[in-house]
């Protein structure tokens, strides 16, 4: 996990460079400060289980098992990217590693993962989905439909929240005067937990417990997991609005940082895990060399998949 | 041969698109109580609470739901209980539902169905009486289909649920109480094919949904004075089938077209635009619309009548565009 | 207050005899049984507070003030209607009393009252804004959106939710394991209370105190008043989804008889009580006949009002 | 004589038009930090926090609450960040704000404007880059205006404050870097009417938002072809200028319609169909459109711009118009 930890956030600085250099299309959402989420949640799902996730979303994708190349190939937009290049960064779907999608509109795939919940419940499977979404998602309608589906159908269905305090440019405290996400989650008796989203350790061992619960048939759990977002809103926002004093805080609060003194402490010897950095560096770095040299989309192919019929196709307007 | 109402069929098409594939799933307002018009009445005894599910009053998570679902392999037929509030559920058809195929790179298909009511029926007033199609037809992955009659609807209902795309098939209110005969034969409707409701050779006047049965009526008030009208149904509104369209403007030359809906932005303005286009050199005269008048849908009766499109009206124009009447 | 409670139910009796022999258009939703929370609320309201309503807000009101004749005259559709037979029975404006509207979408004007209640606030204005709506619209996300916004923003509003058990033909346990609509209003620390909405008494007591926090500065306030649908859905529907048993409660639990032994043991003489119920009856009938002798709408005048400037008009298409 | 860019000047307009009255309110997630692209930089500390006030991300509920409060005799601006996400505010657009006037048989009026973002603007991809302005002008009782430089920005924005109507603004992301000079005297312009951007004698073109620079680019290439463009900005969406339309029809007789909107069931189809109908003699040939062909929008550039419509498709589309191209 340590390795997976690294692997994100050299992701995100691999993206972060690229995107300043002009090789990334669009704006970019960074995930570096949030890995802990993202690792501690996925390392107790199976490719069966149904991933949803928000713009921030190449942590999750990355640590749900999606291929460092074709993940990159899709941010940058080539053919051989997750989705041929048609979605971006905000789009990633992986189908193979159960990677059902990210979104640009907050909140607006919670409900789908309900579905996907629903249809392993009526399809009499045991799998079951995930949502990552924002504390900004809360104050979207959708989250609370969503929620009141989920405990009514009891459906096998776990919502993480990320929450870095922020939406936008906005603190949380402009957005809402509930503290805790978790609170949404009380009046539907769903289960729920406020954990420090910085430490590996307390994420893992939380989501292990809301997983076995979901597993056992209890219905939705809501981990509402305090974190905190280390790069702007999207690459190039000057964050302005955020305090010297936040931002030095950032250093104890780092994941990565955290781990490492865990795993120092447990004897692991420091060799071991500078080791690991200089892989995971050199695996995204020649992840980043071939999906750079991959062929970019051939426009003729524009109007592929709007349809699967192809007779629909053929004549639509 | 049976006769059947418009809502006794949609329940026959459902019951056996249940029966034949286990993962059409039904989910809605009230829809194991029947929904609002009594469509669902009956299937969830006979399918099970599980594939017939009442849903809160969440528009926007219910067509997310399904929208899920779909993906993950289940075949939804949800109902929105009245077109007007469907604008509750168009974030997600919108930005999720409809762009999802394209989006994945083809990875993913999203077999949906959203039956919904729409079009007035007498004092339902300005919230509950709108024809919100056009919002549809603007919307790249979507198919939508309208049925002007109890067969058309058993047939195309069916096809939509086997279509495998997500199709917005929309039932008007007024249809709802009409009866036909279903025959025993039956070959189902293609998703995007027109069909001619009537030959004719003086007009073309092309309609959806319930304005079918106007423009029959009016085709028949037409023949009375001397003109010979072809009444199109065209059943698919997205994609459009110009195919059908183009062979009856090469004969008539002259186009009428009529929907309840709002004219400003509607449905017609679309083949209007593209009959004026594509078959500029068949045109006879301009192409004309008759549609609503750009207002809400009032609640008193005298005003309803005077506000939606009826069959004088198609009268009136036809006879206008045959020189029969002045402007 | 007991005479508008008579007013309200010989009302819904008059519209329903109407509906019944084909002069109201559409389907209207009657509040029968639910008079005692529109009369207990709107009797601290002041014609400048602001009042929006659901699908089922005659009570309503009339309670805050509207003429029974212009009422009934837009439920059946005249010129003389408050909203000269354009709006109907789901959507009655009568902006003189301060009523600001009801809706045929459910949960659809909940943040249009948060909209009156902050330009009373931003206008330095004393008065609030008082939103009724059903249990069913719970569901919406709109309204956990407009909770969040509310508290947020301290808003002079007051969120009365009619809880009759049943949104259409489908009961409250079938929408939400939540039991009690007040629980939604626990995250954002709405003062919010639940109470027997069929004692008049009661309603009138708890609306001071909610209405008083409001006017006191302390932000929205939500009343739960739970209640008795005696009607079907709308009129004509044939019920077959309730008991025998449930229906029979009706009668114990009726606002006017639970009222009417109130006062009686109060020493109110039966006579005095008697005798406002015929006066009622009077003002009904009387009502019912001018309205249904005004005019109707002149066709002509159909494409009134879609816009205030005419030459937008002149040149809509 | 000061020169604005497109962001700047809208701030401008703001700022005079909160001084000037004090009932005029800035709503929307972000406004008091500037929103995503810092049209409202520096106002909340100009005008105070109450009247430039950040929201929750809750679309449906701010338009609401908007509506509301312009029912209540407040004049906001609300800013909706993306178009994309209109959809989420629709409901209440729709069956409230539009139809209030209207269901009140005119006891109330709706002061609103609704700022928001629309357009492609290079890779952000399928939910940020729409055009969705044909789903208001199918709303009666909504106006819209798509301004398509900084100028015309800044007084249209102007207007639509005082107008006391429901109107939504739409502003393309990628005139935002635009520049203009402002003119010291300035007349507001009308909402409700177009204008001429540039004359000509051959063809007619018709855009609006960010398309008219793209037409008048097309416009110059067209010229060194021999061809005479007159460039009609449409400035308001709905209702629409036909009488300025018919001037130009009745010069050139010779109609094109550009517009980024996907093309099927876009604002083109009702101009071309009014057009079609109401000028059919004066058209020496069919009237064309240039939109989206009908897909998402894709992320990568490549994609983006292969489905994009650029001055070089207006261009070949009129030189074809004109005979110099083969079909
Ligand atoms: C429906 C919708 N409204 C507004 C936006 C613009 N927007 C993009 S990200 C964002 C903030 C989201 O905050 P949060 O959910 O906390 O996620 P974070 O960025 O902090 O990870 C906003 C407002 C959007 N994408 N979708
Ligand atoms: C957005 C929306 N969805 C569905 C409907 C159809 N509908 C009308 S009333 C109703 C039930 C409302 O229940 P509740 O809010 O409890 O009010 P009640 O009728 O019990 O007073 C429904 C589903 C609607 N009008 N609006
Ligand atoms: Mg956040
Ligand atoms: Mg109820």
């Amino acid at each position: 996990m340590y390795r997976m930890l690294w692997r994100i956030r050299l992701f995100e600085g691999q993206v972060q460079r690229l995107a300043a250099a002009g090789e990334v299309p669009g704006f970019p959402h960074l995930s570096t400060g949030q890995e802990a989420v993202a690792v501690g949640v996925c390392a107790h799902l199976s490719r069966e289980d149904a991933l949803y996730t928000s713009h921030r979303g190449h942590g999750h994708i990355l640590a749900k098992g999606s291929d460092l190349e074709a993940t990159l190939a899709e941010i940058i937009g080539r053919e051989s990217g997750l989705c041929r290049g048609r979605g971006g960064s905000m789009h990633l779907v992986d189908v193979r590693h159960g990677v059902m999608g990210a979104t640009g509109v907050v909140a607006g795939n919670l409900a789908l993962a309900a579905g996907a919940a629903w249809a392993a419940q009526a399809q009499g499977k045991s799998n079951l989905a995930v949502a990552f979404f924002g504390d900004g998602a809360t104050g979207a309608g959708v989250f609370h439909e969503t929620l009141n589906l989920a405990s009514l159908w009891k459906l096998p269905m776990l919502f993480v929240c990320e929450n870095n305090g922020y939406a936008e440019f906005t603190s949380r405290d402009e957005h809402s005067n509930v503290n805790h996400v978790s609170h949404f989650a009380k009046p539907y008796s769903i289960p729920t937990k406020t954990i420090d989203g910085n430490d590996l350790k307390v994420v893992h061992a939380e989501a292990a417990e809301a997983i076995a619960s979901i597993r056992a048939g209890h219905g939705p759990y809501l981990l509402e997991c305090m974190t905190f977002r280390m790069a702007g809103h999207y690459v190039g926002d000057a964050q302005q609005y955020r305090s010297k004093e936040e931002l030095a805080a950032m250093i104890e609060k780092c994941p990565i940082e955290r781990l490492k003194r865990h795993l120092l402490a447990d004897g692991v010897p420091a060799t071991v895990l500078d080791a690991i950095q200089v892989e995971a560096k050199n695996e995204i770095e020649q992840a980043s060399l071939r999906a750079r040299a991959a062929a970019r989309p051939d426009p003729a192919t524009v109007m592929d998949d709007v349809y699967t019929s192809p007779t629909l196709h053929a004549i639509s307007g | 041969m049976a006769i059947h109402t418009f809502i006794d069929i949609l329940k026959r098409a459902l019951d056996e698109e249940m029966t034949r594939d286990a993962s059409v799933h039904l989910l809605g307002e009230d829809v194991a109580a029947g929904g609002a018009f009594g469509v669902t009445r009956g299937l969830a005894d006979k399918h099970g609470a599980t594939r017939v599910r009442n849903t809160p009053i969440s528009e926007a998570a219910i067509t997310g739901l399904a929208t899920g679902a779909a993906l993950a392999g289940i075949r939804p037929v949800l109902e929105i209980m009245f077109i007007d509030f469907a604008t509750l559920a168009l974030d997600c058809l919108l930005n999720q539902t409809a762009k999802y195929r394209y989006m994945s790179g083809g990875q993913l298909t999203v077999p949906l169905v959203v039956r919904t009511q729409a079009g007035a029926a007498g004092g339902a007033a300005a919230q509950h009486s709108q024809s919100l199609e056009t919002f549809f037809i603007h919307i790249p992955g979507l198919v939508v289909v309208a049925p002007s009659s109890p067969i058309e609807a058993y047939g195309l209902l069916k096809s939509a649920i086997r279509l495998g795309e997500p199709v917005i098939f929309i039932e008007h209110k007024r249809l709802y109480t009409m009866k036909e005969e279903l025959p025993q034969d039956f070959a189902l409707p293609a998703i995007g094919k027109a069909r001619v409701a009537r030959e004719g050779t003086d007009v073309t006047l092309i309609a959806y949904s319930a304005m079918v049965q106007t423009a029959l009526e009016a085709a028949k008030e037409l023949e009375s004075n001397g003109i010979s009208t072809e009444v199109i149904d065209l059943r698919t509104l997205l994609p459009l089938d110009m195919d059908t369209i183009s062979q009856s403007v090469s004969k008539t030359h002259r186009v009428l077209i009529a929907h309840e809906a709002v004219q400003n932005g509607g449905m017609g303005a679309e083949i209007a635009a593209r009959i004026g286009a594509e078959l500029f050199d068949e045109l006879d005269g301009p192409v004309q619309r008759v549609g609503c008048p750009f207002a809400p849908i009032p609640f008193a009766p005298e005003l309803e009548r005077a506000l939606l499109p009826g069959s004088h009206h198609i009268v009136q124009v036809a006879r206008r565009m045959m020189g029969l009447e002045s402007v």
